[in-house]
C-alpha cells in the first residue's frame, strides 16, 4: 500500500479520497487554490499547498506545481478524482516520469479512449455494438452516402471534439453539405484539427452505464450499470439511479458483458465506466470514462463496494478480493446533486456564501459535501455542492427517502437544485422508471 | 436565558456580521456603562466594504504601502543565494536573494528592484507554497 | 453578492435578537435614507424584557410596561365567552374573557384586572399552543 | 396506516422518527417547549406546537398538552421515542382513552417490564436466565442467609428503583446490616416504596442486548445482539457496535433464544430490547427495554431493517414481512455518541451555542443529529446531540472508517465527546474486541 498520496482535485470528491485513504491508513496530501485556502478538503488531508490562484488551469491543472508537490511531500501517488486531469494521459505520464503511481489506467489506455474514434474501432474489435457511424469522412460526398445507408438524422463530430464543439445535427439530406462545412471548420478553430466523423443519431436514448474495476493482473469485475438519463439540457447529469429501471434482463446482461468485454480486450485497470445509449432494447457504446465518476456512490451502496479504496489498492498493485459472482446488487440507491445554480434561470452557476446548511440524515442517507455553513462558493469551479444519496430496499423505498431528504435539506445563500430534483423525482415519468434524455428537457418545456 | 455572556468581542462580531448583510454605514448600541459603535466605510464606487473602528471622519485615500512582500510563484523547496541575504540588507538594485527549486529546476527570486530586507520569511530549506510570502521588503 | 435583501423587518429581527442576548438598552442603525432603533425597556427588577419602539428618551428610567399579553397555558381551542369581548373594550374588573377547550374541559381566560383590551390575537374556534398571546391588554 | 403521528419527544430521536413517517406517507405533528421553538424537528414536521417551557415536567412531560394536541391536530397515533413518556404505561393508557394509537407494546406489558421484580419474575417462567437474586425481603436475616448463599459481592435494590436510588454494593458480610437499613432507607425517601431485593453482583461483566420486534399477531424476530458495554462511569453507553465482537456462537444463540421466548412469553408486540450481563459465557437477564434504543441504529446497518418504519407498521396493525431465516445480519456497525459535555470534566454537560458544524459524510457513515451550526443547546435536556454510526464489512473496515469520520467531525461552542470517542477506539481494549463494563472507567482511572 502507499505511504502517501496527493490528491489532485477539489471539492467533495477530494474528500472521498481523502476519506478513502485515512480508512487505508494512507497519509494525503491536498492542493488547493487560493479561494480555496478555507476549504473542508484543506482542512481534512494530513499536509495541504496552495498550487496557485483561483483560475483553474493555474491551479487544478498546474502540473508543474502538482508533481513539485508531490515530491517534496514524499508522496508515492497521485489520485486525480474526475475532471481536472483525470483523463489527461499526459499527467499520467508525467506522474510515472516522476515516480508517481497515477491512480488510474495506464497512459497509453486513458489516450486511447480519449481518441473518440480509437475508443470506438477498438470497442468494435472487442465486440461491443457501437452507433452506426463512420471513420474519418473525406468529404461531403462520403458524408452524402453513409447518412443515406443510415437513415436521417445524424450527427456529424470532431474526431478530437468535446463539449459539443464541431458538433451538428443533420436532419435531412439538404442540410448535409451546409452543416459538414460548419463542422468541419469548427472542428478546424477549436482543435486544430478539422477532421470529422458521421453518427447515426439516436433520438432520445436512455444513457445507461456499466462500472467496471479491473486489477493489474487482468481480473475484471463489472457492478452493474446506473441509469444516468435525467440530464439538464446541458446533458450534465441531475439524477442517477442503480439499478437502472425498467431495463430487460438480456439489455442489461448484455451490457455487462459488453464492459467485462470492453475492459480485457484494452487491458484495462482500476475503475472505469462504459456510458451507453439504450433505445427500444438496442444498446450503442458511447465512451468510456477511465476514472472514478462523481456517481459512483448509488453503486457503491447497492454493491457495499468501495470504489475508491478499490481504486487505491488496485493502483497499489493489488489484486481484486472478489470474483464476479461474489457480487450481488441488493437493493436501490438514487443519487441527486445538488448544484449551486438556478433552476429556473438556465441552471445559472451561483457563487456566494453558504449562510445556512441543514442536510439530510438518518438510516440510508449518505451526503458527500465540501460545504457547511460559511463555506464561499468561488466562481471558477463546478457548480456541484453535494451529493445526496438514499438507498432503499427497493426503488419505491429509494423514492420516498430521497423525498423526504430532499425535505430535510435547507440550504440559505445561494440558489440551489434542491427544489427542482425533488420535482424531477415526482414526474410520471421518473415515477415509472419509463424515462430517456428528452425527459427532463421535456419538463422544462425545452428541446433538447 | 443568560442575562450577558457574550463579550465585547462576540457582540461586535454580532454587529459586524448584521453590517455585512445590510447596507447600514453605522451601528451602536448602548447600554449603562459602555457604547459600542461598528460602522463601515463605503468608497463612492467600491464594490468591497471592510468594517473599522469610527474615527468620524470622511472616506479617505489610504497612504500609499511601504512594504511588500516577494512571494513564491511556484512549489518547490526554497533555498537562499549567495552571498546570502540578511535581515536589513539595503539592495541597491534588483538580484537574485533565493531559488526555488521544483521539478529539477532552479527558479531565482529577486528583488524586483531597490529596498531594505525586513524579513526572510521563509527557512533556507524550507518547502514553500504558491503565495507564500518569502521577502519582505521596505521600498523606503 | 446581494446588495440588501432583507426587509426591515428582518432585519429588525436580527437587532431585536441581539438585543435580546446582550444587556444593551438601545440598538440604532442608520443609512443614508432611514434609520431603524430597537430598544428595550427593563423594569429595575426584571427578568423579562420586551422589545420595542424607542420614544427618543434617555437612558434614565425606564418608564413602566403599558401594554401586557394574555398568553395561552394550555394547548386547546379558544372560545370567546359570552358577552363576546370587544376590541377597545375596557374593563373594569377581573373578568373571563374566554376560554381554552382542552380534553373535554373549559379553561377560563381572565382578564387578569382590569383593562382595556388592545387586540383579540387568536381567532374563536382556533388551535393554540402553550404561551401563545391571546388578548393584548393595556393596563393604563 | 396511520393518517397522522405525534410525535411526542425532540432531538435526534425526534426527527428519527418524523423521517420514518414521511417515508411512509404519514403526517406528523411535533410538540416542543419554549426554547426548542427553533429546533429542528420542529421545522421538520408538518406541524408543530409548543407545549409547555423548558423544564421537562411542564413541557415534554406535559401529558395533558400533548394529549390535547393529538386530539386537535387529528391525530392518530403517538410515537414516544425514548425517554420522557416511552416507558410510562399510564400514558400509553390515557392514549388509547383518547383513541390515540401508542407506538408501543400494551400498557401492562410496558407496566410490567418496568416493574423490576415482576420483568424477572416473567422472564424466569420464560426460561432466561436471570441474576442469581431473591423476591422482596422480609429483614436484614433473610438478606444474610440469600447473600451467603449466592457469595459475595452482592446488591441491594429497590424494587421500585432506578437511578441507583435505594442500590448497595454489600462486599463482605460484616457491611450488610448497614448497607440494608440504608438502601431501606433511601428506597422510601425516593419512591415512598420501601422494599428493596438483592441479586448477585457480577463483576465487570459485558453489557449485550438483543434487539426483536413483534407483531400484534404473535410473530417474533430477534435482530441480534449488540455489544453496549463502554459506558462512562454512570453507566451511561457511549460507544456501541453491532454484532457483539468476541462473543462465543453458543452465547449469541442462547441470548437470541432468550430474547425471542421472552416475548412470546409476554405477549410482547412492537420493538424491544433485551438488556444481559454476560460474564464468562454465563448470561443474566438485566432489564427490558419496551421502546427503541438509542443504538438502534447499528442494528439497522446490519440487518437492513428501518426499525421505526417497523414499530409503526406493527402499530398499524401490519404483519412482519419476513420470518427470522430471511433476517441475515452483514457486516459490522459501530455508533459514537456525540454529547455535548465535557469528559475532562467528569463528563459535565456543557450548553450553548454551537457555532460552527461539520458532520462526516461519505460511504458508510451515518449521522443522526438536530444540531447545526447556530443551534442552542439548552440546559433542561440530555446532552447527545449527534450520533454518528459508522458501516464497514468488517469490524475492522468499520473500525477504520469511525476513526476517520471522528477526525472529519468538528464542533465549535461546545466541549463534546468527539476526541473521547476517538481515544476509546484506540484502546487495545476495544480493539481486539475484549472489553466490560469496567474498561472504560478504567481507563479514565476512575473505579466503577
Amino acid at each position: 500500500m502507499f505511504r502517501k498520496v496527493l490528491i489532485a482535485n477539489r471539492g467533495e470528491i477530494a474528500l472521498r479520497i481523502n476519506r478513502a485513504c485515512q480508512e487505508l491508513g494512507v497519509q494525503t496530501v491536498a492542493v488547493f487554490s487560493e479561494p480555496d485556502r478555507e476549504s473542508l478538503h484543506v482542512r481534512q488531508a494530513d499536509e495541504a499547498f496552495c498550487v496557485g490562484p483561483g483560475p483553474v488551469p493555474r491551479s487544478y491543472l498546474n502540473i508543474p506545481n502538482i508533481i513539485s508537490t508531490a515530491l517534496i511531500t514524499g508522496c508515492d501517488a497521485v489520485h486525480p478524482g474526475y475532471g481536472f486531469l483525470a483523463e489527461n494521459a499526459r499527467f499520467a505520464e508525467i506522474c510515472a516520469d516522476h515516480g508517481l503511481t497515477f491512480i488510474g489506467p495506464k497512459p497509453s489506455v486513458i489516450a486511447a479512449m480519449g481518441d473518440k474514434a480509437t475508443a470506438k474501432r477498438m470497442m468494435h474489435e472487442a465486440g461491443v455494438s457501437t452507433t452506426p457511424g463512420t471513420g474519418i469522412l473525406s468529404g461531403v460526398a462520403e458524408a452524402r452516402s453513409r447518412a443515406s445507408e443510415f437513415g436521417y438524422p445524424v450527427l456529424l463530430k470532431a474526431t478530437a471534439g468535446g463539449g459539443g464543439k464541431g458538433m451538428r445535427v443533420v436532419e435531412r439530406e439538404q442540410e448535409l453539405e451546409r452543416a459538414f462545412a460548419g463542422a468541419t471548420a469548427e472542428a478546424e478553430a477549436s482543435f486544430k484539427d478539422g477532421r470529422v466523423y458521421m453518427e447515426k443519431l439516436i433520438l432520445n436514448p436512455r444513457h445507461v452505464e456499466v462500472q467496471v474495476l479491473a486489477d493489474e493482473a487482468g481480473n475484471v469485475v463489472h457492478l452493474g450499470e446506473r441509469d444516468c438519463s435525467m440530464q439538464k439540457p446541458s446533458h450534465q447529469k441531475l439524477v442517477e439511479e442503480a439499478p437502472a429501471p425498467n431495463l430487460h434482463q438480456d439489455v442489461r446482461d448484455m451490457l455487462h458483458d459488453m464492459a467485462v468485454r470492453a475492459c480485457v480486450h484494452t487491458g484495462y485497470s482500476n475503475a472505469g465506466t462504459l456510458e451507453f445509449l439504450v433505445s427500444d432494447g438496442a444498446v450503442y457504446f458511447m465512451e468510456m470514462n477511465t476514472r472514478i465518476q462523481v456517481e459512483h456512490p448509488v453503486t457503491e451502496m447497492v454493491y457495499g463496494i468501495d470504489l475508491v479504496k478499490e481504486q487505491i489498492r488496485i493502483a497499489a498493485g493489488e489484486r481484486l478480493g472478489y470474483s464476479q459472482d461474489d457480487l450481488v446488487a441488493r437493493g436501490h440507491a438514487i443519487e441527486c446533486r445538488i448544484n449551486a445554480e438556478d433552476p429556473r434561470n438556465h441552471f445559472a452557476p451561483q457563487a456566494g456564501t453558504v449562510a445556512k446548511v441543514v442536510f439530510p440524515g438518518g438510516p440510508g442517507i449518505r451526503v458527500d459535501t465540501h460545504v457547511h455553513a460559511g463555506s464561499s462558493i468561488p466562481p471558477y469551479y463546478d457548480s456541484m455542492i453535494a451529493k445526496i444519496v438514499a438507498y432503499g430496499e427497493s426503488r419505491d423505498a429509494a423514492i420516498a427517502r430521497m423525498e423526504r431528504a430532499l425535505r430535510e435539506t435547507l440550504i440559505e445563500g445561494v440558489h440551489t437544485t434542491v427544489e427542482f430534483c425533488a420535482e424531477v423525482l415526482g414526474t410520471p415519468e421518473f415515477r415509472s422508471g419509463r424515462y430517456n434524455v428528452g425527459s427532463l428537457p421535456a419538463m422544462l418545456g425545452s428541446a433538447v | 436565558m443568560p442575562h450577558d455572556s457574550r463579550s465585547i468581542g462576540e457582540r461586535v462580531a454580532i454587529l459586524a456580521a448584521f453590517l455585512a448583510s445590510s447596507d447600514a454605514v453605522r451601528v451602536r448600541v448602548e447600554r449603562d456603562d459602555e457604547e459600542i459603535e461598528v460602522a463601515r466605510y463605503v468608497r463612492s464606487t467600491a464594490t468591497s466594504a471592510t468594517p473599522a473602528r469610527s474615527d468620524g471622519a470622511a472616506v479617505a485615500e489610504p497612504p500609499p504601502l511601504r512594504v511588500d512582500a516577494i512571494k513564491a510563484d511556484l512549489v518547490g523547496i526554497f533555498r537562499l543565494s549567495r552571498p546570502l541575504p540578511f535581515e536589513g540588507e539595503l539592495l541597491e538594485d534588483d538580484r537574485e536573494l533565493a531559488f526555488v527549486e521544483a521539478l529539477g529546476m532552479r527558479n531565482p527570486v529577486r528583488s524586483l528592484g531597490s529596498g531594505r530586507i525586513v524579513t526572510i520569511a521563509a527557512e533556507d530549506g524550507a518547502a514553500v507554497e504558491y503565495g507564500q510570502p518569502l521577502f519582505l521588503m521596505d521600498r523606503g
